[in-house]
Formats: structure tokens, C-alpha cells, sequence
């Protein structure tokens, strides 16, 4: 529960698997919500594809465990302090302007950590890297195509795009952040330290910023405890009772 | 009135209307609505399958789920594509539907109360919609022929996922077969009135036939409909909340009880268990989105006017 | 599941529970964040006598039933179906206004019918309703005023309450609508039949509606289902979802 | 400077201050500063408990916390009275919690995120906050000490409720006794926060000191409050997270780590896990409530004036 991860690996594919499980989750909310028909369906895509690597994660992290426990187990039967996913993704969608920022920012990070595990040496993880990285590429594109086209639109949208980022940029932090996990994860080769993908999030997000004329914050204080499990933010409680609401009233029903 | 004749017999000898050919006013007129209502049932009808999509029992059902879902956002899309060959915008059109001018179909009305539901839907309401629209892919109107083409492709998909959601359910433990009964009896009615009402109550038919808009009435759709959905429900171990139920074998089919149409009515006019949820959902979406629709058009217009610039 | 309530003294028992346990449970939602401090205490006051109610009524019925069920296992593990409360009580909170409209017009009914229960032919209900009958004279003393205040107060709040009472009216018809469990209850002497209430509802709401410049809309169409269990609204799930998620996730344990 | 003397004289014959009395500026805006905080401290510490009322396991249990999140309001009812004497209006004061100009308790920044958390906050937060408020109900200023008497005499109540549920969870199911060490983990630095950093570091200790406003030290009341919770963490058989704690037979009480104090500044300076989001929860209630107040507002003045028209 929470700090003593016992297996790296097992706690690494947890926390591949639930960055894309809970920020699907929240892509999905908007279903039938959003401004523009074109938007609906585009968001539908991302969520879809963010659900299609979760089983691949997960299915995976439930093989390394050993213990018989699917990706939907994972998914549906676990509570807040065995989730590993960024606090990022977690957090709610706001107004549409809020939930692209979270994409940006996460999909910037995301496809750094993609590439780079493209070449793990866990022949499992580079083929999921490899099959997830190209989508990611796409969602990237599109999550920066609006927060320029947001940034520099009206002053209004402008103003919720800035509101978005000074929201969300304490949790960039945390993506770069080694802990024991994932030293252990570079040290195998399985996986990058994280802090080394810094550069080129910073590079790719900078510019992209810059083109939304839109500022990052002052102060570099970085919100921590969703990845290692110790202190997620209350929002992913709430998530919970909805995403694993059949499975905990019907244990056991398959459907 | 030469025209007129000479249109009439384009329809009759089966050859397909396009948007430059001149029309009849009241054929665009009709088409326009019978589009635009259709297009509008598939934006609505996101919300009832929408309400699970944050509680489907697993990732995989989700996955599915959703791209339903998004499907109908992309026959809505296709739809008002047809419509707006007949002049007619997609702003205008939606903005028909937010303020009540233009209707969609009654049964998204009607809320999903459980898993279960998530397969009646998709068994009956589809399985209705589609009854109503095979027969359209031979309508008139070319545009709108096309699109259901596509659509009934991609609807009986939605039909057969559905179907397979209630056997699982109807399979499944005691409370799983309890909701897929449940569902059952809850749609049953609301998906018979699909086919609106008896014929001889309906109006605009007759001309609508004679243009090819509407192929068949709404009781041979109705009557087929019934005719395949019981042996279905029978094969799922279920039983259809109608006790009056009973084969005919004088008109090889089944005599079955007509929906509470005053029910229906109420609905149509705004009284349906969820009328004022959907769309109170869908002005909030359009009203929320308006600074994002602004925001990326002052975008656009910046982008050509510095691209202009730079040349 | 629905329709077929076989015993109409449970039945009737987990109506006047859920009423109470629905509602009871939306007024709660409001801790926190109301509009004003001594609101923020008058609201929680409402939601625990609706609790304290909850747990006579669901005791009763569980008592009733026979199989052992406690009010916990009542309110706790019971699926939308098995619901048996009106379906004014389950529509969300919105505004302060709409909560305390819902508010105003449940109590109206819920002091009627209270007090004709203090002659029940059952004790065991004649002793809940008296024992509930003063919390909710009060209720009502409040949320009238709440009501008057608000429809007669500024233009922007009289606007908000004509709102909320033309969302909510088409919820009141159901309260009066006798079925067969009312009619055996009234045949029993142990609960009036609903119509004979709708005088009395209606002299004190039109009263104090007048006093509140509020009109009740035309149409007296009446939306049904939820005493039946028929046919709830969506909302009444998502409120199982968090309402219910510690016992669905947790069976068995003890707190 | 005579009245200053006579002032500091009633104070140390231990005579209580009333608002009518006169007394120094500084006493007067520590106060307010002091209860201020305090009162809002209730106010947003209704949040994080607020956030499990409707997850909470049985009707009990619901109708506990809801009690006692009643009570918090009550409390800071009462805070804002006492603050109200020396000249400040509640309004005035709820305008500087929402602009960050006045602060709350570090703790309530703090997310609640298991039923066990119920517990903890019960036990730690209010454990903490009734040795730090007990001094207090000795404070020269009459209200305030008054408020802190019948305050003093609800948490302590709540503590025992706390420690209740953390005895069921850690005398349960192998899962509640996991969510009981977990929310221990948690919250154990955070309640040693609530004390404040060690008086070497804290600003006005000791003018409060001598103005019997603060009336112990800060090192004083954490020793205090590790010495009464470690024995009973123990009874429920948890583990404090901290590797370095010790008895010590030469001091009577026991060696512990210090919290990480750069974490407590950064809470303060609004970088807590939860700031945002209680500021934001707060400003929400406030502004949406605006309409309510106004109307209020205005029906009162009518009813008078109809009353004034009457006479």
C-alpha cells in the first residue's frame, strides 16, 4: 500500500498502464459534450487508443506478477493507493481548453517515454512502446495544434488557456522525477531515467507555448505522489466509484 | 407543373435526385426536416449510451462502447453533410434543435437505467432504426441514399454488439438476467413507437411515399420489426412485456399490443422522462464550446492573414 | 424488479425510506458549499433528521421483510430497481435555489402524509411518522421561507426560482398518484391513500407561492416511475455510485 | 505606555479582556489575525471531510461525520462572533481568506482519500487541534477563550469518534487495517506540523506569550501531543512512519523526526497538494452563492419597508 514497491517492474507497467487507463477515462467523460461534433469524435479516438494501450499495459503487468490477475482486475479491483498513474492525468477536465492542456502536457511527456522504451530491453515493453507510439505522435500533433490554435485565438481563450497551464504546470514535474522504481527500470535497460526526457519535452513544449503565446509559471514546484501511490488527489476517488462501479456491485459477473 | 411531371417520373423510373437538379420545393422541404430530425437523433442519441460509457464493467466493453458512440457523432456528421446539399447550414440546423424547432427521435428520451440497457439499445433501438433504414438506401435523394448505405453498414454492427451485451446479461447471473428483463420491459414499448404512428394517423405520408423519401409505412415496418425481435427475445430466454403476444398464422406473423401513443405524444411534445435533460445537455455543450469555436476561427483568420502578409 | 411488489407493507416502507435516504443524501452533498455559513448549518440539520428518518422507515422495512436485511443493507445494496423513492427527490441539486424548491415542495407532501401516518393502523408507523412529524413541520417553516424569500426578493432571484419550480412541478403529480400498494395500505388503515393529500399540498403551496411570486406552470402533466421503481431517472445511479461505494467495495466489512 | 502597563497588569492577574475594554493595536490585530485564522480553519476544514459524507459506509457513520462537520460551522460561527467584537465583520474576513490575504490550517491541504482518512483527521488533526486550543481556553481575551471552552468541548468529542473508526478499521478486514496504516502514514508529519516550526524559528511567540494569547510553546505542544499518540497508535497496533522513534526515560517523553519543514512553507505558501482547490471550493461557494444573499437581502428590506407602510 503505497511506498514499498516491491517489484519495479511490475510497479513500472502499473504506472505505463495507469497514465493510460485514467486519463482514457477522463477523455471519454466528455463523450456527447464537446463544443464541435469533429471534437467528439476526436476525443472519442484519443480515449480509444488510450484504452487499447492500457490492456497491452496492464495485460502485461497482470503477466509479470504472475498472480492471474487480468487487465481488467487491474483496471476495476484496485483501490486509490495501488494506482500509479501522474497526478496530471487525474485531475479534472475543467473546460475544454483545461482538458488540452492536460493532453498537451501529457502527451509530450508520453511520447518522449515511448520512443525511448521503443528500445527496451524487455522485448514485451519495446513492442507495446512500439505499437503505441505512433498514435501518441498523432495525438501530440492534435493537442498542439489546439492549444496554438486556443493560445492564440481570442482574448478570452487565450485567457483560459493561460488559466490551464498555470493549473496544470505543477504537476509537470512530477514526469521527470526518478525514484527507486525507475532507477531500477534504467539500470535493466527496460527503461529511461525520466529525468533525461526533460530536454526534449522542454524543447517541443517551449515552442509549442511560444506559438500560443502563452507563458509558463514562475516557480519550479512540482506536485508529487501519484506515480509512486503515496498521495493521489481526491478527484481519483470519485473517479473510481463510477469507472469500477459493475465490477464492485457484481463481483465475479462476466459481461 | 412540367416540371414537376418530369421530376415525378425521374423518382418513378428509380433514377437518383442530386443537389444541383431542380427539386420541388416541398421535396427539399421534407428532406430537410426527415435529415436534419435524423441527424439530430444520432447527436442526441450519444447521451443515453454516453451515460455508461464512465461505467462500463470492463475495458474492453468500454472500447466498444465508445466507438459506438462515436459512430453516431460520425453518421451525424455524414447526415448534416446530405442536409446542407439541400442549402441548409449545420449551425442552423443545430441551432433548430437547441431551440425546440426541430425534433429527434422520441426513444433518446428515455433514460438507461442499467448495464443492461446499454444492450437493449443497441437490439432494439438500432435494431428499429435499422428497419427504418435499409429501405431508405433506396430513397431518392442521392446524398441521402449514400449516407444510409454507410449507415445501415455500421448500424447492424451496433445491432449485433448490442444483442451480444443481452446475451451475456440474459446468460449471466440472476441479477444479470433481472436487468436484461428489466431493459426490456422498459424499451419495448418506446422502441415499437419508433415506427411512429399508425398510418392513418400519420400525416405527410402519402406524398412522402410518392417521392421516394419514405418506402414503406410505419405498420409494415412496426409488423416486421415485432416479427424478428420475438423469436430473438425468445432465444435469449426473455420475455416480451406484452401478454397479449400471439402468433398469426392467417397473416404469418405476430398480433401484438400498440404502444400507450398518448405516451408518445407527451413525449413529442416535450414530456419524456428526459426531455429536458438532453437537451439542456446539448445547449450546454454548444453554449461552453463557444469560446472554443471562437478562439480557433480568430486563430484561422490570423494564420491567413499573416500567411497573406508574408507573401 | 420493478413492477411486482409482492408485499405492500415493505413496499411502502422502503417508499417512505428512500424518500428520505435520497434526499436525505443530495441535502448532503451541499456540506462545504453553500451560500452562506448559517445555510451551510441548516442544510446539514435537514440531511440528519432525513438520515434519522432513513433508519426508522429502513429499519421497519427490513424488520417487515423478514430476511434479515438492516436499513445499512437497504440503503447500501439495493440497484437502482429496488428503489422506491419519488422522482423529485433523486433530480441533482443545482442551484441553492432548485435544492431548496425540491426541498419546499417534498416537504409539503411529506407533512401531509406524516401526519395522516400518526393515525396509522400500524404502531410501529403511526410511532415514526410522530416521531418525525415536528422535524418536518420545521423543514417546511424553513424552506417556505427559503422560497418566499428568494422568489420575492431580487430579479435575478426571482428569475432562479420561477426556474426551479418549472423544472421541478412536473415532479409533484407523482406524490398523488395512488397505485395498488396505496390502495392496499388504505384499504389496511395503515397509510392514506395519496389523493386525499393533494388539498392539503395544494392550499399551502399555493399560499405560499403567492407570497413568493412564483406561478405554477401550465400543463399538469406528471412525470412517473420512481415510487414504482418502474422507471427512475438517470441521476439515481450515479448517486449509488458514491453513496454505495465503501459497502459494494468492501462486503462484509464492518466500520 | 500607563495604559500599556495597566493593560499588561490585568493581564498577568490573570483578568479577562473584553471587547468594550481598551487594549493596544497589536492586541487587537494579533487577535484578529489569531481567531481569523482560526474560524477559517473550520470553515475550509469542513472540505476534506465534507469530500467522504456521501461515501460514507453506513447511515451511522454518515449521520456522525455530518455531525460533525455541522459542528465545524458552529465553530467557526462562533470564531467569527468573537472576531466580530474587536471591530471586524465576518464579511470583511471571508473576503481576505478568498484573496489569500488571511490563511487556514496547513492541514486542510491535505487530501482525504480513504474512509481511514475519517478516522485519521478525527484522531491526528483534531488530537493536534485540542492541544493546541486547551491553553487557549486560559487566553486573556474574554470571547475568545469562551468560544475555545465550549469549542474545546465538541472536538474532543470528535477525537474520541476519530479514534473509533481507526479502531474498527485496524480491528478489521486485512484491506481496513491497510487503510488505517496508510492514512497514519499520511497524516502523522502533517498533524506534527499543526503545532508549527520550532519557536527558535516562529515569529510573535513572545509578545503573544506575554499577552497570554499564545500561552504555550510550540515544541512544547507537539512533545505533548507524541507523547499522548504514540501509546495510542500502538493500542491499534500501527506503526508511526518514523524509524527514529524513541522513548527517552531522561526527558519522560519521546525522541522524534522533525516533519519536513521546506514541505510545511511550501503549503503555506500555497503549493500544498490541496490549496488550489479548497480556495477554489470556497471562492465557488461564495460567488455562487452572491444571488441567494442579494435576494435574501432585498426581500428583507421590502418586508420592512411593507411593514413601515403598514403602521
Amino acid at each position: 500500500m503505497g511506498q514499498a514497491d516491491p517489484d519495479p517492474l511490475f510497479a513500472f507497467l502499473c504506472r505505463m498502464g495507469d497514465n493510460t487507463l485514467v486519463l482514457g477515462h477522463r477523455v471519454s467523460e466528455w463523450c456527447g459534450h464537446a463544443p464541435v461534433l469533429e471534437e467528439d469524435i476526436a476525443l472519442a479516438n484519443t480515449a480509444l487508443d488510450l484504452i487499447g494501450q492500457t490492456q497491452m499495459w496492464l495485460g502485461h503487468a497482470g503477466a509479470v506478477e504472475g498472480k492471474g490477475r487480468s487487465a481488467d482486475d487491474l483496471a476495476m479491483l484496485r483501490d486509490v493507493w495501488d494506482f500509479r498513474n501522474l497526478l496530471l492525468v487525474e485531475q479534472p477536465n475543467g473546460d475544454f481548453g483545461q482538458t488540452m492542456m492536460r493532453q498537451f502536457l501529457f502527451d509530450a511527456w508520453h511520447l518522449q517515454m515511448l520512443r525511448a522504451l521503443t528500445g527496451s530491453s524487455e522485448p514485451q515493453v519495446a513492442a507495446i512502446a512500439a505499437k503505441s507510439v505512433k498514435e501518441v505522435q498523432y495525438h501530440l500533433e492534435r493537442s498542439g495544434e489546439m492549444v496554438i490554435g486556443l493560445g492564440d485565438g481570442t482574448a478570452e481563450s487565450h485567457g483560459r488557456m493561460q488559466a490551464a497551464l498555470d493549473l496544470l504546470w505543477p504537476y509537470v514535474g512530477e514526469m521527470f522525477q526518478p525514484d527507486p522504481v525507475d532507477r531500477a527500470m534504467a539500470a535493466a535497460g527496460i527503461a529511461p531515467d525520466p529525468s533525461g526526457l526533460r530536454a526534449g519535452f522542454d524543447a517541443h513544449v517551449d515552442a509549442v507555448l511560444a506559438e500560443a503565446t502563452l507563458s509558463i509559471p514562475e516557480g519550479g514546484f512540482a506536485q508529487t505522489g501519484g506515480k509512486t501511490g503515496f498521495q493521489h488527489s481526491e478527484h481519483l476517488g470519485h473517479m473510481l466509484t463510477q469507472m469500477q462501479w459493475l465490477q464492485r456491485a457484481y463481483p465475479g459477473a462476466r459481461w | 407543373p412540367e416540371k414537376l411531371a418530369a421530376f415525378q417520373a425521374r423518382i418513378d423510373a428509380g433514377e437518383k435526385i442530386e443537389p444541383k437538379d431542380w427539386m420541388p420545393e416541398g421535396y427539399r422541404k421534407t428532406l430537410i426536416r426527415q435529415i436534419g430530425q435524423h441527424a439530430h437523433s444520432e447527436i442526441v442519441g450519444q447521451l443515453p449510451e454516453g451515460n455508461w460509457i464512465t461505467r462500463a464493467p470492463t475495458l474492453e466493453r468500454k472500447a466498444i462502447l465508445l466507438a459506438k458512440v462515436q459512430d453516431e457523432a460520425g453518421h451525424g456528421l455524414y447526415l448534416y453533410c446530405a442536409a446542407e446539399t439541400l442549402g441548409v447550414s449545420r449551425d442552423e440546423l443545430t441551432e433548430m434543435l437547441l431551440d425546440g424547432r426541430m425534433k429527434y427521435s422520441s426513444i433518446f428520451n428515455y433514460p438507461t437505467l442499467t448495464w443492461a440497457d446499454m444492450g437493449a439499445v443497441g437490439w432494439l433501438v438500432d435494431g428499429a432504426a435499422i428497419m427504418n433504414q435499409v429501405p431508405l438506401q433506396r430513397t431518392s435523394f442521392g446524398p441521402y441514399a449514400r449516407a444510409m448505405i454507410r449507415i445501415c453498414k455500421e448500424e447492424s454492427f451496433h445491432q449485433r454488439q448490442g444483442y451480444d451485451i443481452m446475451m451475456k446479461m440474459a446468460r449471466g447471473t440472476p441479477a444479470q438476467k433481472a436487468m436484461a428483463q428489466n431493459a426490456l420491459d422498459r424499451f419495448w414499448y418506446p422502441a415499437l413507437m419508433m415506427f411512429g404512428p399508425s398510418d392513418k394517423d400519420s400525416v405527410h405520408s402519402a406524398q412522402s411515399m410518392a417521392w421516394k423519401i419514405k418506402i414503406n409505412t410505419n405498420d409494415e415496418l412496426r409488423q416486421k420489426f415485432v416479427d424478428q425481435t420475438v423469436p430473438q427475445a425468445e432465444y435469449l430466454g426473455l420475455t416480451v412485456p406484452d401478454e397479449t403476444l400471439k402468433w398469426n398464422d392467417d397473416k404469418g406473423g405476430y398480433d401484438f399490443a400498440e404502444p400507450d401513443w398518448d405516451e408518445f405524444f407527451e413525449v413529442i411534445r416535450g414530456n419524456g422522462p428526459c426531455n429536458t435533460e438532453r437537451l439542456a445537455a446539448r445547449n450546454r455543450a454548444w453554449d461552453e464550446g463557444q469560446w472554443v469555436r471562437d478562439g480557433l476561427l480568430a486563430h484561422a483568420a490570423k494564420r491567413k492573414h499573416r500567411k497573406v502578409a508574408a507573401e
